[in-house]
């Protein structure tokens, strides 16, 4: 597979956002900067990459509670993003939603998502429009090892496959799901095989490789979007961080996490594609890293000095007030 | 114009609204009805009520579609769908298994165009058959809508007639925000005088059914028509109340019921769910706030008692508030 | 596969219970004389006897809409039943279940269920009660084929192996769900896979046949009691009558109907069985059916005599009643 | 007797039954944590708020027991366990996602001892952590006990500091009905005085935290505090209050409430959800109906607004009641 090369510096530009913003949220969460319960998505960047960069604004993604990386990978404004992150009213929810609720229906982002498999459902419903309106869009859904357990995602597989619609369940295997592992929570030995039992294919990726993930997510959104109805992705993939900001992480094996961002970080391993095949030179890639630390620098100080919300506001965006209390 | 069932009624409405709007479609399960199955007769079904026959065979497959039993990825598909600009109707059947759905409906749903700071609009519509007179026991009888109109982000509509049943369907499938529309499946038969045209009913404007001077009545669904006959009923006996049917449970016309309580002083709230946090305790809360300095006499609310509905029909008569109750409670804030 | 004639005998009389039992239902709802919604089981007998008579009274048993075949094969009291389809303040459950709550805990049936898929959660937990005390119970869930596209059945599927509890999921299908057939409903081609995709093992029946389906359902059985965690049970079965009494059944196939009550009635196929194999009589088959007629009677006239609830009985059995209305 | 936190109350309540009584055991997502994983570390997390940490190394993986997310499976667990004799005691995280099981909770759980004519006892008890304070918007911060009293056959419990909270689950174990326990999360680390033996507070029973002659002011949960707080700051301008804690909202006190605001006169109810068909109104309500005669003011409810939970911090500070709201609304009462 070739890929052009504005398409690889896009891919990496996108990855290192992904990785950059979430460094820095975590940093920002640990000067008390940023409230609330904020999960990361370090070290899984190539996986909404991978998947985003076959999809253009009229596609819809639907994300999770770990939604930052799918969110700027499907086009979100980071700066937006960040306020959002700080509680401002300049907020891409205007500060309502925070970092489970980021969204921009424009760009197609249907939202982060704060219930485990909310998603999938909804996700089944944007693709049911495009099959209606024949404009050939597709829905992309993202879960993790442990949302895939939750009834609702089930639902929607099914409905997806009896309804023939352009619906791609993207499934994440970071292996936890909180403090429990995949071998404990997913009952049967493979968890791809129960998914094609709902008739429909599932490519196989490994999440820590752009190329990989960008190769299997291919083959699925073509599908979707081919009318074939819908189709999965299933990438290994690991985190970086806990579960939450703060998680001790007791569930992990002595040397997990270092074994992980030394042998699974997809912006090493995009260097060393790169650094192989010569396509893209590292400097090309220096200068990104440059730009994109700017940019994140830029997002926390705009946040930092952005508006705060006021108490009048927590009434607006709903269609009614009561007069009571 | 001509007379109608509630059923019919619906039905028409959703005839009109697809006609005219071809974002409009409908979704549940056997809302067409026969599909896979071997007589080949997709579309012959129209729901288990029969509240949607004759649409799949009018609009075809792409804009009536049944699903298999799985109420939250119905609700999901249908709020997916409207994120992206449909305006669908789902069908969840009976407004029991809001059970089975309820974070799609209540956290998603209901929560985008708060959470997503006010940048989507979600309109779709749920219908559920809802409330009791079925002899049909625990799992197919709650009203719900008490439950639903506790979370922001929602419009709860309870049409008493078929009259006012066509025109809110319409407003809801207009509407840019979630609606939950709840049928009381005991009305689906009783007929009235309804329009051919198409015509909306506001959202949050009360029906006014009577007028009187003594005492304030507020009725839901079902009870509406309960609350005609026990007021109806006194009229004999010199009593005249004001019957208000605010419609939609939220909005609330809220100045519809304090107003009428500022004249009358005294207001009974009928509703056939059980007591507790429900919409009898809602309004009567209401009144006792803001109307207090007008009101004569206790706030009254006449429901159904704290279980679940019983199957057997003699219980279930004793279990649905009545007529009869409807009209000793009035008359005992005369005594 | 050999039965003691007792077995063979009981099984019989069990099956043609039933039978008789709907067949009088649906009479007396055509009369008026039975209120509510009644989703009649004829035709299915052989499945829910094929599976109970491996059952003993400490063994659970939970049911769907479609109750009860299943709940007169576990052993409950048949008149009490049939009291409590006619309302009376004498049947099993008082007057306030129904056809679609008929119950008897002391007989191991934790209810028919008027909600699709309900039970299959519950069951698991009776299987997890017996797992913990070490019991060698099995807890057994029916499950239609439209049941099991509902997100609860799915869940209960996944967490009885994670936990590996005694369950035997038994699978019911009558090709419709309400008047949608299952190759519509079920995305999938292959709904035996897609089950044990989820881990553990499905036998299938035909459920016509009390034979085929005791030897599907002992083998589940003996797996889930032997400690070897959750199986299944796919039995392919038909239904006589509309999905409720008064459905006008426009889902079927012309000559569907007469040929499933010629083709896959279980009563004939036993019968037919055994005047091949010589095991039982017809005469002692007849001399049964005169038997259960004449209970099935005195279960109608009992029930038409029994007394009525008062409106008092409303508020018991209910923790608390408050003073309101 | 030691001051404890509310998470060691109910942690220490939780050891304690479990070693009184072998039928009980708890199981959800992570309440013993690390099962399947690499470390080995099985048990050492206790649940996502560290409330059943411990229970694992003391009790193994019989009666500590993770789940996938599965929420309904989890209560369909608990409810078919204590069907047949056992006593589970389920952690549901988060009580927004009742969302996800309301069926099986309401629909199964709460009904079958009505259901099955009382011949069934269903005695699990479900634990959420509910209620705002974190910026967990809106998804993760509603109180839901309010809709769930509405539904009959289900015991409400919701305790406001650490006393209550250990005395009420032992109650709660013990109880023969299932038993839904609201713990505010605001709480958790909240200390009081809590006796090292077990003790229950039975259902039905308000606590009277303050006594005064002006103003009756019913509080739940994570209110109470802001009650006391409020009503502390107004002694010094001569206002006295009755503080009434119902601590189970169903089985309600109701006898305590009416007899207090018949002293009084005067009602104002707190609770941090929405106000639609919430406890303020179903209290207020009740004031309307049975203490209307000594009403000498209108009942006034503190609570939410009309939206769901924002995320921002100084928007959830505006959403949630605070000290001053309620001293004010006090105060507006007796102008
Ligand atoms: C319905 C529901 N149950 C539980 C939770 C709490 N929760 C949030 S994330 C999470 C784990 C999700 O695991 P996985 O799907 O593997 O995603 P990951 O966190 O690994 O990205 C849980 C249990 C929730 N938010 N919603
Ligand atoms: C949650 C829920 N959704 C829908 C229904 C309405 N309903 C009752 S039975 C039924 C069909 C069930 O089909 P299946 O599981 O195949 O069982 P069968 O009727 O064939 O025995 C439906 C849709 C219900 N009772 N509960
Ligand atoms: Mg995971
Ligand atoms: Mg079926």
């Amino acid at each position: 597979m070739s890929l052009p090369k504005k398409k690889l510096l896009q891919a990496y530009r996108q990855m290192k956002t992904i990785r950059e913003f979430e460094e820095r949220a975590h940093a920002e969460i640990m000067n008390g900067q940023i409230a609330g319960f904020t999960h990361l998505y370090t070290g899984q960047e190539a996986n909404a990459v991978g998947v985003c960069e076959h999809l253009n604004d009229e596609d819809t993604i639907i994300s999770t509670h770990r939604g930052h990386g799918h969110c700027i990978a499907k086009g979100a404004d980071v700066i937006g993003m960040m306020k959002e992150l700080f509680g401002s009213s300049e907020g891409l929810c205007k500060g309502k939603g925070g970092s489970m609720h980021v969204a921009d229906i424009e760009k197609g982002i249907l939202g982060a998502n704060g219930i485990v498999a909310g998603g999938p459902p909804i996700s089944v419903g944007a693709a049911l429009a495009a099959r209606i309106r024949k404009n050939k869009r597709v829905a992309v859904s993202f879960s993790g090892d442990g949302s895939v357990n939750q009834g609702t995602c089930f639902e929607a597989m099914n409905l997806a496959v009896v309804l023939n619609v352009p619906a791609v369940f993207v499934i994440e295997n970071n292996y936890y799901s909180e403090h429990t592992n995949i071998e404990y929570a997913v009952g049967c030995d493979d968890l791809k095989t129960r998914t094609e039992g709902f008739g429909f294919p599932v490519f196989v990726a490994d999440g820590a490789d752009f190329f990989s993930v960008f190769d299997a997510a291919g083959k699925a959104i073509d599908h979707a979007r081919a009318g074939n109805g819908p189709a999965g992705v299933f990438a290994e993939t690991g985190r970086f961080h806990g579960h939450f900001v703060g998680d001790p992480q007791h569930y992990r094996a002595d040397g997990e996490l270092d074994d992980l961002r030394e042998h699974s970080c997809c912006l090493k391993r995009f260097r060393e594609k790169m650094a192989e095949s010569g396509e893209v030179s590292q400097e090309e890639l220096d200068s990104i890293d440059a730009g994109v630390l700017a940019l994140i620098e830029q997002s926390v100080a705009e946040a930092k000095a952005a508006a705060r919300p006021t108490p009048e506001q927590v009434g607006n965006d709903v269609y009614i007030s009561y007069g009571t209390g | 114009m001509s007379e109608k069932t509630m059923r019919d009624a619906i039905n028409e409405a959703l005839h009109q609204a697809m006609a005219e709007d071809e974002s409009v479609f409908i979704i549940g399960e056997d809302v067409a009805g026969c599909n896979g199955a071997p007589s080949g007769k997709v579309g012959e079904v129209g729901g288990v009520f029969g509240v949607t026959s004759g649409i799949y065979k009018e609009f075809g497959p792409d804009r009536c579609i049944d699903t298999p039993i799985s109420e939250s990825a119905i609700v999901g598909a249908a709020a997916g769908a409207a994120l992206v600009g449909m305006r669908p109707v789902a069908e969840i059947m009976f407004a029991d298994f809001i059970g089975v759905c309820m974070d799609q409906i209540v956290n998603q749903m209901g929560k985008f165009r708060y959470m997503f700071g006010g940048k989507s609009k979600c309109p779709a519509v749920i219908r559920f058959a809802s409330g009791g007179g079925f002899s049909a026991a625990g799992q197919h009888s709650q009203s719900m809508y008490q439950v639903m109109t506790a979370f922001p982000g929602l419009k709860v509509v309870i049409p008493a007639n078929a009259y006012d049943a066509k025109g809110l369907l319409l407003q809801a499938i207009k509407d840019d925000d979630p609606v939950l529309f709840f049928e009381p499946k005991a009305l689906y038969q009783e007929v009235c005088e309804v329009p051919d045209e198409m015509y909306t009913i506001p959202f949050g404007e009360a029906a006014f059914l009577r007028e009187g001077d003594d005492v304030t009545v507020v009725a839901f669904g079902q009870m509406v028509n309960r609350a005609v006959a026990a007021i109806d009923a006194l009229e004999s006996e010199g009593v005249s109340c004001d019957l208000i049917d605010p419609r939609t449970s939220s909005p609330l016309d809220e100045g519809a019921i304090l107003e009428s309580v500022e004249a009358t002083g005294r207001l009974v709230v009928v509703d056939e769910s059980p007591p507790r946090c429900g919409l009898t305790a809602d309004i009567a809360a209401l009144a006792a706030d803001r109307a207090f300095h007008s009101l004569k006499a206790p706030v009254k609310q006449v429901c159904a008692p704290h279980s679940p509905t019983p199957f057997s029909p003699e219980l279930e008569a004793a279990y649905i508030p009545s007529v009869e109750r409807i009209q000793s409670t009035i008359k005992q804030l005369l005594a």
